[in-house]
């Protein structure tokens, strides 16, 4: 398993970051947990829908968002928020799919995020096709799909794996390997050594990584990022990872896991680790915590306020979003609601 | 006898046919360990064990077409797809498979397995959660659509649906699952399969629905019915195959009817079930059927649910036009 | 102007999209190489590349799926699937992504693609290859269903489904394919999805179908003539959004109406057709709308064929019993 | 890639079959032979809908066929007719199939073999239940399933294939790899070096076998049928063929196969290479030869006589066919229908 620096801090190897690149990739994994945490509060104060917490799994999405060009292509899931707005979907927009709004899930005109899949494996091929019309139309963009464990026993799994394959699609599969899909153990999911090695299957390479490390994470997935960049065809990553929450806050991990192990997993933590690198090297103090923090925390506030302050979504915009132009029936039964 | 909501008593259900037949076999996403996202079948697997609660990988096609080969051999399988959104990966394995062995094998192979699947709105889900398509399990040759709205009902029907030798997709209104509870028997006892119930008699005009749009129509009948208006309510209960005579008799007997249903309108069931009143009671009907549904719409997100669902208020006021016509 | 089938005219369709809009891009099993196992792609690949008409593996899902992404990222692709039949694998990409994406992302992502099927029964052709489920495809919110029955309509149909900003299932009737010749331009032009088109005008009753069944209406339209019926046949052309003024102005001029389609008959289109004809036209009807359709069991085998196809008989009976009703 | 006998007739090694099992196999391999020209020339007169033949994938079949116990589970595809037929489902009911009567699709009660499947991929997981259920029943009976390189790109198979490993259900995956997907060739299905490789994904064994050694296939799913039997779990194997006729009677290779490839394979002849074995070990004469075509001869023709007398299909029994007990809207629409 790739990793580059230690759960206590220490580099197991030459780190191919600056101080610089650490400090801003612990300060915006700060920003993510920022934000899970704030979601869960919200949830509980009934602010938002269920929410699907990433705590633990930062390091594996902030790190691949940070190994991408600005104008990629990313496909992800519901729990990759953290890996969407660094790859620039703006927390504001996550916050409002949450709280049930549609309006959510269009992010701006120069931001290549897809919406979040809420479906397991159904948008791993999207990133083929996205990839695939890149390189039909000569331009040199990637496409990035982020997925679960769990994701990868669906059949659309073994199809975008092998359309990315054998069209040589610049693809890069993320599969955030956290230990469950839901309940399901990734012991149980599939008897495969590992995921990586599932790339085999399709003649593509494929790498595991540790998913807490978030310069590792960064490192490989901009490997394969140049690779499919230059035409070198798509490859697998397996982020060996751990949900450290419920899998969604309508979840209890209690019925299915010993707590025990997700206490293992903090000493593993995607940010400590960081920081004590930061710490030793100089490039971390408490004033700068400080600073990282109370900076995350407006910015989520007024991400916050920026979605509660949409307007009421009316009936009219529901029957709009069908088609770009209403079709008869719709535009009667629009007459029949009302309006 | 003990009161038991629809949840509690589809978990009595599964677990009575458990005990009593060896040949049934359940499995799905995270049933086993977690009882099922909607805890129906919470302690089975405990009870029972991991060999006959089973807990699958993600994967819905597998699940159904593991089940269906389950099935073949002899097993009763009870498969649990988690939401009706969810179960299009397995469309092409019960339409081209489960429904078609016994046609395909003229009578040699068949597939009695029951597929279990939540489904419908109202409880503000995440995109793909709050599904209605049963018009698309309806119109499938070979399989049987059974959808309970009471907690004896969804006894009796799963029990007939498990015992039924062919293929059963058992539709589960999620927001009725806690939303009431009645006495429950904890007998063996089987709701046929096909016949409508008539959840409430009256001559004036016919509501009729299914899952949990029920609760609607029961609440639009009270209101109608202070109006003056006598109400009959049907609670279809299988919409594969549809009770054509219970349907028409209503109809011939009020001669006014409004089909209400979450699905959209157009090709959903509600199209299915006027048809056949005016292809068979024409000549005694007052007015139109009319169709209370869910607009040809997506299912939208929690904020614009209320804008999608059919309401008591519609119901009760296309009741009352069509009492006027 | 020349002499077309209707395959030809798919054919020649295909190859000026893909001479005017370098955009499209064509993929499917057995679409190059060989031109389709119907052959409508036949030589495109050498014109235009294995780069714009793709053989792909054997997935269904993944021909819907990556045509979706490319869709999304600015092409406009055509995917072909070889059956209706092979169309379910790629049915929850369908309905849960390609329908979706505009709504999920309020308009910042449309999926203008074509996703083109063959359709129907009547050719003795094998199990799953004779399939008519058009009705679960336009029950779904999001996409548009297409069904041309002359090579004219073909041209223009397919033109403006691969222009349309929005996603569109593409259904082509088989037994069509080579049936018929007539003069098609090969000029670049359009036509309208969504009205109908009225065949043949008539006072006394109406004949409804779409794809292959329009040569059965048709001809059971003569039959009926030669009795003295003044017959109106309308072919759909669109299954979704359906022409509501179109059926309903038809109903209103005869009261009378017979629908006839493949599809078996419960929760079938007819029953949508009637279902509109019944509330926008019922005191202008003089006998409930008739459907003359498949019946509700599985596509048979060659030798069973005639047993199942609804036959020029059937609809000529059916006429003559709502004409005289 | 496992061989046992060479296309010259020579013996690789040493061949764990008898003279007699052997002779018993090129009997099986030239009626099923016989039954596919047979059927080619049927298509011809109009006498049958379309046909896959399996010209040249004999050996895979009947060598898999002859290696499982008569009441093991099978479940083929469209182009397993020899397979079927050895494992016990009557050539007279196959070509029932063919002329489009659904009672073909009935095998007698105590034969386990699945009509064929016309759909590609949907298959391979029902053999996965169907095994599973024997386990779970405690028996000790297998499930086969044949289906061929194309299918192997189908979400279905990679579902099959974890099912089946996960549950540790005893399930042979036979692959027959007869180089094309109607035109689609094996080189472009997928870059895996091998099929056989693709169960590593799924922490399967999986080889790689001459699919034209009769002897080397029937070793081969002996042997994965032995460790199923016992509990040791599922296997994929790939038997390398090549599919000399035509996908289906509708096709025509010409316009993506050069036949000089066929040609080539003829080489390679299942048939043949036995013939010069058995010839070589004494075990065969022109007047065998002749006995064996003519018995196959007869046998096919009464099949098809069988086939050809079923009376005519009767609209109720179509009605039939759906349900064990006839629904009510079936029975009013049988009305309808005159009956
Ligand atoms: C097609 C489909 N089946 C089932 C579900 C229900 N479901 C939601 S998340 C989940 C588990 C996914 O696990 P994994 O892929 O490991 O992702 P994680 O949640 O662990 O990030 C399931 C089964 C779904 N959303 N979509
Ligand atoms: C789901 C599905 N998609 C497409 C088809 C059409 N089709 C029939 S056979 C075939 C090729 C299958 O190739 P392979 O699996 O290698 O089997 P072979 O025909 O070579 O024996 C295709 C695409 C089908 N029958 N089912
Ligand atoms: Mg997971
Ligand atoms: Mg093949």
């Amino acid at each position: 398993m790739f990793s580059l620096i230690n759960p206590d801090g220490t580099v197991r190897d030459r780190l191919p970051l600056t101080l610089e690149e650490m400090r801003g990739l612990y300060a915006d994994m700060v920003e993510a947990r920022t934000y899970d945490h704030k979601c869960m509060a919200m949830q509980r104060q009934g602010r938002l829908a269920t929410y699907a917490p990433f705590e633990g799994q930062e390091a594996a999405q902030i790190g691949a968002a940070s190994a991408l060009r600005p104008d990629d292509w990313v496909a992800g899931t519901y729990r990759d928020a953290a890996l969407m707005w660094r790859a620039g979907y703006g927390w504001h927009l996550l916050i409002a799919g949450r709280t049930g709004d549609e309006r959510g899930g269009a992010p701006p005109e120069e931001v290549n995020v897809l919406p979040p899949s809420i479906t397991v494996g159904g948008h791993m091929i999207h990133a083929v096709g996205l990839a695939w019309a890149e390189s039909l139309k000569g331009t040199d963009r990637i496409a990035l799909t982020s997925f679960g464990d769990g994701a990868t026993s669906e059949g659309d799994f073994h199809e975008a794996m092998n359309f990315a394959a054998v069209f040589n699609t610049p693809t890069v599969f993320l599969c955030q390997n956290n230990g469950f899909a839901i309940s399901y153990p990734r012991s149980e999911q599939t008897l495969s050594e590992s995921i990586a090695i599932k790339a085999e299957g399709y003649g593509l390479p494929g790498v595991q990584v540790d998913g807490n490390d978030v310069a590792a994470v960064a490192t490989v997935v901009r490997e394969a990022a140049d690779v499919a960049r230059r035409g070198g065809g798509p490859s697998l990553i397996e982020a060996v990872t751990y949900r450290m929450g419920p899998h969604t806050t309508a979840d209890d991990p209690g019925r299915y896991r010993d707590e025990g192990e997700a206490e293992e997993w903090r000493e593993r933590d995607p940010l400590q680790r960081v920081r004590l690198l930061l710490e030793r090297a100089g490039g971390w103090s408490p004033e700068w915590q400080e600073e990282l923090e109370v900076r995350a925390t407006n910015r989520i506030e007024d991400a916050v306020a920026e979605a509660e302050a949409l307007p009421e979504p009316t009936v009219a915009e529901m029957f709009g979003r069908m088609y770009e132009v209403p079709t008869g029936p719709l535009r009667e039964q629009l007459k029949e609601a009302g309006q | 006898m003990s009161e038991l909501t629809l949840a509690q008593s589809l978990n009595g259900a599964l677990a009575t046919s458990l005990e009593s037949d060896e040949r049934v076999v359940l499995l799905g996403e995270d049933i086993g360990r977690t009882g099922g996202v909607f805890r129906i079948t919470d302690g089975l697997r405990d009870k029972y064990g991991a060999g006959r609660v089973i807990d699958t990988p993600v994967a819905e096609s597998g699940i159904v077409g593991a089940a269906f080969g389950m099935a073949i051999a002899g097993l009763r399988p009870v498969a649990e797809i988690q939401f009706l959104g969810f179960s299009y990966p397995a469309y092409d394995q019960i339409i081209n498979h489960v429904a078609r062995i016994r046609n395909r094998s003229n009578h040699r192979f068949t597939a009695p397995l029951v597929i279990r699947i939540p489904f419908g709105g109202g409880i503000g889900a995440a995109e793909h959660h709050s599904e209605s398509t049963e018009a698309i399990y309806a119109h499938i040759p070979g399989v049987k659509v059974v959808v309970p709205s009471t907690p004896a009902d969804a006894r009796g029907l799963l029990l007939a649906s498990i015992e039924d030798p062919d293929p059963v997709v058992f539709l589960e209104p999620i927001r009725l699952y806690r939303a009431v509870k009645e006495e429950v028997s904890e007998l063996y006892y089987t709701t046929e399969i096909g016949p409508l119930r008539v959840e409430r008699e009256g001559n004036d005009i016919t509501l009729i629905s299914w899952g949990a749009m029920i609760k609607e129509i029961r609440a639009a009948a009270s209101i109608l019915e202070e109006t003056g208006a006598s109400v009959e309510v049907l609670d279809l209960r299988t919409l594969s195959p549809l009770d054509h005579e219970g349907i028409l008799s209503s109809a011939v007997k009020t001669g006014r009817v409004v089909v209400a249903h979450e699905a959209p309108r157009t090709a959903g069931l509600g199209a299915e079930i006027a048809a056949i009143i005016h292809e068979g009671a024409l000549y005694s009907l007052l007015a139109p059927v009319r169709r209370v549904t869910g607009w040809d719409t997506i299912f939208p997100l929690k904020r614009s649910e209320a804008h999608y669902l059919p309401s008591v208020d519609r119901i009760v006021m296309a009741a009352q036009e069509v009492l006027e016509a």
